[in-house]
């Protein structure tokens, strides 16, 4: 540059004299500058908020640094999902310092800014001191809504997944191969080692969307957070405060949190699941994390009926308010359902004997092989106990009621797996086996049987996609090499002395004017069809088996065969008869159980001390 | 930079490289002194800044003195540790004038005596009776609605479900 | 020439002259200089900076207050001579803003002084401060800016707020007394 | 309500006075204040007032989450917010052993040099503004007007840009925006001839700022004055040499020195740098590379830094802006402290250099040191 | 009678000043925007101003404050109607210079006794200033005058503009050209303008003697300087530019002369104190003595 010292240099600035201002004459001009007529594109100015997109997570409000947005219940929206909320974010703009974290945050990118900036507010001079910053303040407080949605600026589009803030790609935990875990039941799924499982706790947002989503509402975020600490053992503890049975969900779960999890929305939701089983199985001594919680006991005995999982959480949380708890089992074994159901290599038998020790090292007395109605009365229970819980779960599975259904070879979903549990299966190898149903029961069935070498066909009543089962498994299956017929209604089962062939017909989907699945309807024009079977498994359903209560008893608490109605604590119609588990849930499944047991806990010790 | 962490350690002081350009020395109280005059005589004749941690789970108060050489182009951050009870130090202005200020900053915000320090008044505060603001067992926020008078609720209204708790 | 007449007239050239006071209270400052100088250009609306609270018409509170500059900003309110009104600019003011947890900085600047006109933003651009300013200008010539009277009138509750917060005589919170104590 | 009275005492052997240059005076560069012990128009002592922008930073960044702060950061130096957000990041990412992309990595250099640039440009107001030549200040800060569009299109905001995120930067750079920066550089390089007519040639300019502040070498590092304060006082210390951080190494580009020690000295150097930062945009633009602009990091409510404590430092316009970052593994910072390039000069070495100087020569000392009292009020 | 028509004679040239004066200022303002690439205020924005403040309440400082204020204001008053403006002079006989600039000494330090009352330091200074600058420019403006003097032989400036009749080359501009040059350098100090403002200098010492004036007061202020404004550029055509045959074309070159201070105004910086007089003892006084020694020579 030329630095010289020259006193008529400056004179040069004269020249501007007769040059255009550069001055952008505001509010008679605007900026020109960008690709568009003011200020720039991607402006932060006040919000908007796509109301019906919405689902109220509240993210938003706790990333705002300046603790500007609050959740506000509004009746004027309906939530976007039946998991939403009709909250939504209401912003302070005495707060705000539209610094966009909130819009990066957003799962659903509703929540958007404008280019919209300009406002301002002259308090009404009549108003006394005292009530003017209140006036002030509500003036800037307001919910965003579709204002200035015709103005858009900073925002996250809704195809970005690589996304601001939020991470969408689940870290998958590791599985063997199709090919290689179909030949043996073995676990194969490989629970996250920690680096995965923090990889995958970091991605939540933290929000509880998913804790309304699970039916016992255990402390996800909590225990997620725990996680991405490092620190299973407080996970646990998180856990433990509502579930005892941790490494059993963590396996087989039907996870509902993860259908729910706002990740999910753009993205892929966070392995809840897989998260639970990481922190439980990483964790080798239950006992740390769960004795510290005993009470002192009370001297209050309480019974439980089967051991499966409504029972055995119900005893634990019976045992933490220090009753003496004693549970009776009919088999051999406790844990239910989940011992006799659900396949080894979803559940290993250690896995599930590690959960319910815990329970029972607690100090609840099991009594195995102990046929209520048959060895002790109920009667007698009921004298004998301050209070009885019943858990026994559907244990009379439902039929299929064509024709040929008592040829030999056809057999009903659990029986079969209680038969693939104890090895007493009959050979497989090479045989053709048809499944009838969709749900869990029946995908276990199909895929026990594939293991077992038989060549598999799940026949449906409606499409894959309306099946019950989690889509996990069928996927699962499918890869496993098991044929699926949708819309396929049987009609009749052939064979001399035993299964030869099964006939179905293609039903056609008729939609439920309630909105619920579609029907299927099996009319003359149906084409018929019919595949060789060697065995027919029907995994239709199960119902209760009530008939070790008296038949007053099971009129009065009002028992139809399917279900038991029972209040929030698990209450009956009979003082001090508790029921619990898939005998009383809408829902049929371990967490349902497990939380029907720990509000049964609750409603007993609400009952007793009613009672004094 | 290893040449003055070898020293520095073969001095009886836990040091060690902590990036490209930085070094840590931890001292105890006693020694921080002459662990900088050493500093200055060796080419660190910039004083970057002093501050300070409060350790409150420990007890302690950490102060930090950071020191820079133009000629080497490193910078050496010189840690010590003293107890959070009737905190004390001794005052470096005999090596940085400097430091006065920083120790009149600290002072305030930390309640720690500088000895030897001649003006040791408010300096960023006025009429402050409180604790001194930046320890960690000061609520700044139960402060602000005390004083500014305006409540909020930290839940911001998102509602946990409700759960039937066992207890 | 009526009362009211004149009083519009008076209005009027108020409205045409504003002079503001050349104090720049915290970050939203940052953005006064673009809107004096050339590219925005304020001059055009007759608004210029005044060295002092005498000469002074608007006072512009650009953003949060500490207590120390609180204090400061009531003096000099108290120095400007009446017509004169209060700018708030951006969140801080109104509702302290992403400071609303701070300690040295006070939540809501109309407890202590009236403020006439706020404007949203952190920070407001120029475009909104000008805004406001037309905004202003047209209120002051419509006589609906009277903050300045609104401080006369409730001058002790004004005060008590201002001692409050800065003429405190013990520790707000009651912890301290007993740390103090023991230290 | 107190403020001190204005003290006329007559003990002493001359008659003293006590004079207020701010908080609200306008040859302060802030909301700030020294109180002036004057003998008649000479400055007899100094006491520096601060806190006066006092907001707390520290403890509020203790109740943040770590990426929370990063709105609130660019708070603590208005004139040029993006050195905060960069050194706050890069002390996250360094005790966090995150890996910056070099896209990202460009994009910030960009982002850094053209900060620069607009605290210079605003500094060229300063040095209008503060001896009468009113034209400087409509002009410099005009200019950097069309800085501040650039940032807004990149950011999405104006003066607070809040852009930086740890493992990159928010978002890529929009279509179009090097061509308007290349444009934008050329302008800026028409217009430094003018600037140099109108402000550094003007000899009253020249004679003014020769006459005050005189600093030493050696001053300088005694009272850690950083920055081109620092250079033009004769020392070849910019931390973009000498230690460099993002890609400084890549980039070609020459330090002046002017080291004179004057406050015309300081006015050039800066002058002087903004050529050279303009140089090295233009590098940026031709050798920014493609690639992600930043790395996935968890979202702010899991992301913990592993515990530990880094300084990080960067260049600014006024000095060496440091962080020190102490973690505890948590999802808050355990303790943020920040180093203010002003901290020294408008605290500590003010009380040395106004002694003796006239009343006219404190605004020009003040702005010429570049004082910016946000950035040790904190 | 003629009392009577020389009051209405002298408010009517009062308020003409005063229009004038302000009616600069504003062009003013607008011409130095361009030069700084704005648009600036609308020319009549200082009539706004003056208006508004004079409809504010004030606050006074003290007796002296007002009657310092008050004897500044009428003292310029007086001056102004000595003035012959063009066509305009309303005593012909007694237009003496001296007397104009004793005038307006008087309201510097009506001024100055004034502000020194309100107690503000920055006033002080300020006012201190005011006076050392007043040192520094009526030396050389003196020297010019003298030499004027002798060269047109008369003290009066009806007299010294009826001796510039005649063409622009009869005009003392062309005849006294140093001169011309030192006493334009003056006048940038008494206009106040830059490089010369170091009695305002708002960013030293908070615009100085007005630092303590608010409302009324200023507006009285203002109404000063353009006054002032219009009586030394009134002074600088009669003496230079060959005054003028009405008040129109007396305007314009007042304006011209304000418009070339303008132009340094917006370019230059302003002087330290010292600097400032110095340097109006070294280049226009010695012009003055240069020129007053070729005219006495």
């Amino acid at each position: 540059m030329n630095s010289k010292k020259n006193g008529l240099a400056p004179i040069s600035a004269l020249k501007y004299l007769f040059k255009k201002p550069h001055t952008v004459r505001y509010p008679k001009e605007d900026l020109e500058v960008f690709s568009i007529k003011g200020i720039s594109p991607n402006y932060r100015g006040f919000h908007t908020n796509d109301l019906e997109k919405c689902i109220g997570c509240g993210n938003c409000a706790r990333v705002c640094p300046a603790s500007a947005i609050e959740m506000v219940e509004y009746d004027d929206v309906e939530p976007a999902n039946k998991f939403a909320n009709t909250m939504r974010p209401t912003i302070d703009y005495g707060r705000c310092c539209f610094c966009g974290q909130c819009v990066d945050v957003c799962p659903t990118s509703s929540l958007q800014m404008s280019r919209d900036f300009i406002h301002s507010f002259h308090p009404d001079s009549s108003l006394s001191p005292e009530e003017e910053p209140e006036s002030v303040v509500k003036d800037f407080i307001w919910r965003p809504d579709q204002k200035h949605a015709d103005n858009p600026g900073y925002l996250r589009p809704e195809g970005d997944l690589f996304g601001k803030v939020i991470d969408f790609d689940r870290n998958e935990p590791r599985k063997e191969a199709p090919s290689e875990r179909k030949l043996s039941f073995a676990k194969f799924v490989h629970t996250y080692s920690k680096e995965e499982a923090e990889k995958e706790a970091t991605r939540c947002l933290g929000c509880g969307a998913c804790v309304e989503a699970c039916p016992n509402q255990l402390h996800i975020p909590q225990y997620i957070a725990a996680i991405s600490k490092g620190d299973p053992e407080e996970s646990l503890a998180w856990i433990y405060k509502r579930n005892p049975l941790p490494l059993i969900c963590g396996e087989v779960c039907t996870h509902q949190c993860e259908e729910a999890c706002v990740v999910g929305i753009q993205g892929e939701p966070l392995a809840i699941k897989w998260l639970k089983a990481y922190s439980s199985e990483n964790v080798l001594k239950y006992q740390d994390v769960v004795e510290e919680k005993k009470m002192e006991p009370n001297g209050k005995k309480l019974v439980a009926v089967g051991a499966g999982p409504a029972s055995l959480s119900f005893g634990y949380y019976a045992k933490l308010l220090g009753y003496d708890v004693t549970i009776y089992e009919a088999e051999d074994k406790p844990g239910g359902a989940m011992m006799w159901g659900i396949p080894k290599y979803r559940l290993p038998k250690e896995e599930l004997m590690k959960d319910i020790n815990a329970i029972l090292d607690l100090g609840i007395k099991l009594k195995t092989n102990v046929k209520i109605g048959k060895d002790i009365s109920f009667d007698k229970l009921m004298k004998d106990y301050d209070a009885v819980f019943v858990g026994t779960g559907n244990s009379k599975p439902m039929t299929l009621r064509i024709v040929g259904e008592d040829l030999p070879g056809v057999m009903q979903g659990l029986t079969f797996m209680k038969l693939v549990n104890e090895e007493k299966t009959p050979e497989l190898k090479g045989k053709r086996v048809v499944v009838v149903g969709g749900g869990n029961v029946a995908m276990d069935v199909a895929r026990s049987s594939v293991r077992l070498g038989a060549d598999v066909t799940v026949v449906y009543r409606r499409r894959i996609v309306d099946m019950p089962a989690a889509l996990e498994e069928i996927e699962e299956a499918q890869e496993e090499g098991v044929k699926f017929v949708e819309t396929g209604v049987p009609l009749q089962i052939y064979g001399e002395k035993r299964t030869e062939e099964f006939e179905y017909a293609i039903a056609s989907l008729v939609p439920d004017p309630k909105g619920g699945r579609p029907r299927p309807v099996v009319n003359d024009k149906s084409p018929h069809m019919k595949i060789k079977a060697d065995y027919v498994v029907a995994a239709i359903g199960q119902h209760p088996n009530l008939d070790f209560l008296p038949e007053d008893m099971q009129k009065k608490i009002g028992f139809d065969g399917k279900h038991v109605p029972v209040d929030d604590y698990g209450r009956t119609n009979i003082d001090g008869l508790f029921f619990g588990g898939d005998l009383s849930n809408r829902r049929q499944d371990i967490i349902s159980a497990i939380g029907a047991g720990l509000r049964a806990a609750k409603g007993v010790d609400l009952y007793l001390a009613s009672q004094k | 930079m290893l040449k003055y962490v070898k020293t520095l350690n073969s001095m009886g002081l836990k040091a060690r490289p902590l990036g490209d350009w930085e070094f840590e020395v931890l001292t105890p109280k006693e020694r921080v002194a002459e662990t900088l005059s050493y500093l200055k005589g060796s080419g660190f004749e910039t004083f970057i800044h002093l501050m300070c941690v409060d350790w409150i789970d420990d007890g302690e108060f950490e102060l930090v003195y950071n020191v820079e050489s133009y000629g080497e182009a490193i910078q050496a951050l010189v840690k010590t540790r003293i107890p959070r009870e009737k905190p004390s130090m001794m005052t470096m202005m005999n090596l940085w004038g400097l430091c006065q200020v920083y120790e009149r900053e600290i002072h305030e915000f930390f309640g720690i005596k500088f000895e030897g320090n001649p003006n040791l008044e408010q300096f960023f505060l006025e009429n402050w009776m409180d604790l001194p603001p930046l320890r960690k067992d000061f609520d700044t926020k139960e402060f602000s609605e005390e004083l500014f008078g305006f409540k909020e609720d930290e839940s911001h209204g998102i509602k946990a479900p409700e759960r039937i708790e066992y207890k | 020439m009526s009362q009211s007449q004149w009083s519009e007239l008076v209005n009027y050239f108020r409205g045409r002259s504003m002079w503001m006071l050349h104090y720049c209270t915290g970050c939203g400052a940052i953005e006064l200089p673009p809107v004096m100088t050339s590219r925005w250009d304020m001059e055009r609306f007759g608004i210029i900076p005044m060295a002092t609270p005498r000469q002074a018409d608007i006072l512009l509170i650009t953003g949060y207050l500490s207590i120390k500059t609180l204090k400061r900003v009531v003096y000099t309110y108290d120095q400007m001579s009446t017509p004169k009104w209060v700018l708030g600019f951006g969140s801080c003011t109104i509702n302290g803003g992403i400071y609303w947890d701070s300690y040295n900085v006070i939540d809501r600047l109309d407890k202590y002084i009236p403020v006439d006109i706020y404007i949203a933003g952190c920070m407001p651009r120029p475009e909104a401060i000008m805004d406001s300013f037309i905004k202003l200008r047209e209120m002051v010539q419509k006589g609906e800016a009277k903050g300045y009277e609104k401080y006369t009138k409730n001058y002790e509750w004004y005060k008590a707020n201002q001692d409050h917060v800065f003429g405190r005589s013990e520790p707000v919170l009651r912890k301290a007394e007993e740390v103090t104590k023991s230290a | 309500m107190e403020l001190r009275p204005l003290n006329v005492s007559s003990t002493n052997k001359r008659k003293r006075y006590e004079l207020f240059i701010g908080p609200n005076h306008p040859g302060i560069s802030g909301n700030f204040s020294y109180v002036l012990e004057m003998e008649g128009h000479k400055v007899a002592d100094v006491t520096p007032d601060p806190g006066l922008l006092h907001r707390g930073f520290e403890k509020l960044m203790e109740r943040r989450l770590w990426t929370q702060n990063l709105a609130l950061v660019p708070r603590i130096c208005v004139p040029e917010p993006d050195v905060n957000e960069v050194a706050y990041c890069m002390a996250i990412e360094h005790l966090a052993g995150i890996e910056v992309p070099k896209h990202a990595q460009y994009i910030r250099v960009m982002v850094l040099e053209l900060a620069r640039i607009a605290s210079f440009l605003f500094g060229f107001g300063g040095v209008g503004g503060t001896t009468g030549l009113y034209t400087a200040p409509n002009w410099a800060i005009g200019d950097r007007d069309y800085i501040l569009d650039l940032f807004e299109w990149l950011t999405g905001g104006r003066v607070y840009h809040i852009y930086q995120y740890p493992g990159g930067v928010k978002n890529d750079i929009p279509d179009g925006w090097l061509e308007k920066l290349s444009d934008l550089l050329d302008y800026l390089e028409s217009r430094l001839p003018e600037y140099d007519n109108l402000i550094f040639r003007n000899p009253i300019i020249r004679d003014r700022l020769k006459k005050v502040g005189y600093l030493s070498a050696e001053d300088a590092i005694e009272n850690g004055i950083t920055g081109p304060n620092l250079r033009a006082s004769g020392v070849n210390w910019d931390i973009r040499k000498t230690q460099p951080y993002l890609v400084y190494d890549e980039l070609d580009f020459e330090v002046p020195i002017t080291g004179n020690g004057d406050s015309y000295a300081r006015a050039l150097q800066r002058r002087l740098e903004l050529e050279e930062s303009i140089k090295i945009l233009r590098q940026c633009i031709d050798q920014i590379p493609d690639g992600p602009y930043k790395v996935k990091i968890p979202n702010p409510f899991e992301f913990r830094v592993p515990a530990g404590s880094y300084y990080s430092k960067v260049e600014s316009s006024r000095g060496e802006f440091g962080y020190y970052v102490v973690s505890n593994g948590d999802v808050k910072p355990y303790r943020v402290y920040i180093r203010g390039p002003s901290y020294s000069s408008g605290l500590y070495y003010a009380k040395k250099a106004m002694n003796g100087m006239r009343i006219e020569d404190v605004p020009v000392w003040i702005h010429m040191m570049d004082i910016c009292p946000p950035d040790f009020d904190r | 009678m003629t009392i009577l028509l020389k009051l209405i004679q002298g408010i009517g040239v009062g308020a003409l000043s005063i229009a004038v004066g302000l009616l600069f200022i504003g062009i003013g303002r607008k011409i130095t925007a361009r030069i700084q690439r704005r648009y600036g205020p609308p020319p009549i924005q200082n009539f706004f101003d003056i208006f508004k403040l004079l409809s504010k309440r004030s606050i006074s400082h003290g007796f002296a404050f007002d009657l310092g204020l008050i004897a500044g204001f009428s003292a310029l008053l007086a001056a102004v109607v000595f003035l012959p403006m063009g066509q305009i002079n309303i005593f012909p006989h007694n237009s003496s210079l001296i007397m104009i600039i004793y005038l307006m000494t008087m309201a510097y330090l009506g001024m100055a006794m004034g502000v020194s009352s309100s107690g503000n330091p920055n006033a002080t200074i300020g006012i201190a200033r005011a006076l050392t600058m007043m040192m520094g420019y009526e030396v050389p403006f003196a020297a010019v005058i003298f030499s004027v003097y002798i060269f047109s032989r008369t003290g009066s400036l009806a007299n010294i503009v009826a001796a510039q009749s005649g063409g622009f080359l009869n005009w003392n501009l062309v005849r006294l050209p140093f001169g011309f040059v030192a006493a334009e350098i003056a006048l940038q100090g008494m206009l106040g303008e830059k490089p010369f403002d170091m009695t305002i200098a708002p960013s030293e010492i908070a615009s100085g003697p007005m630092v303590e004036m608010g409302g009324k007061y200023l507006g009285f202020g203002m109404l000063q300087h353009s006054i002032g404004l219009f009586i030394e550029t009134g002074i600088m055509v009669d003496l230079f530019l060959g005054g003028a045959s009405n008040i129109w074309i007396f305007i314009a070159k007042q304006f011209v002369l304000y418009f070339a201070a303008l132009m340094i105004n917006a370019i230059m910086p302003r002087f330290r104190i010292e600097e400032g007089v110095s340097f109006m003892w070294k280049f226009p006084l010695l012009l003055g003595v240069v020129q007053a020694l070729i005219v006495v020579l």
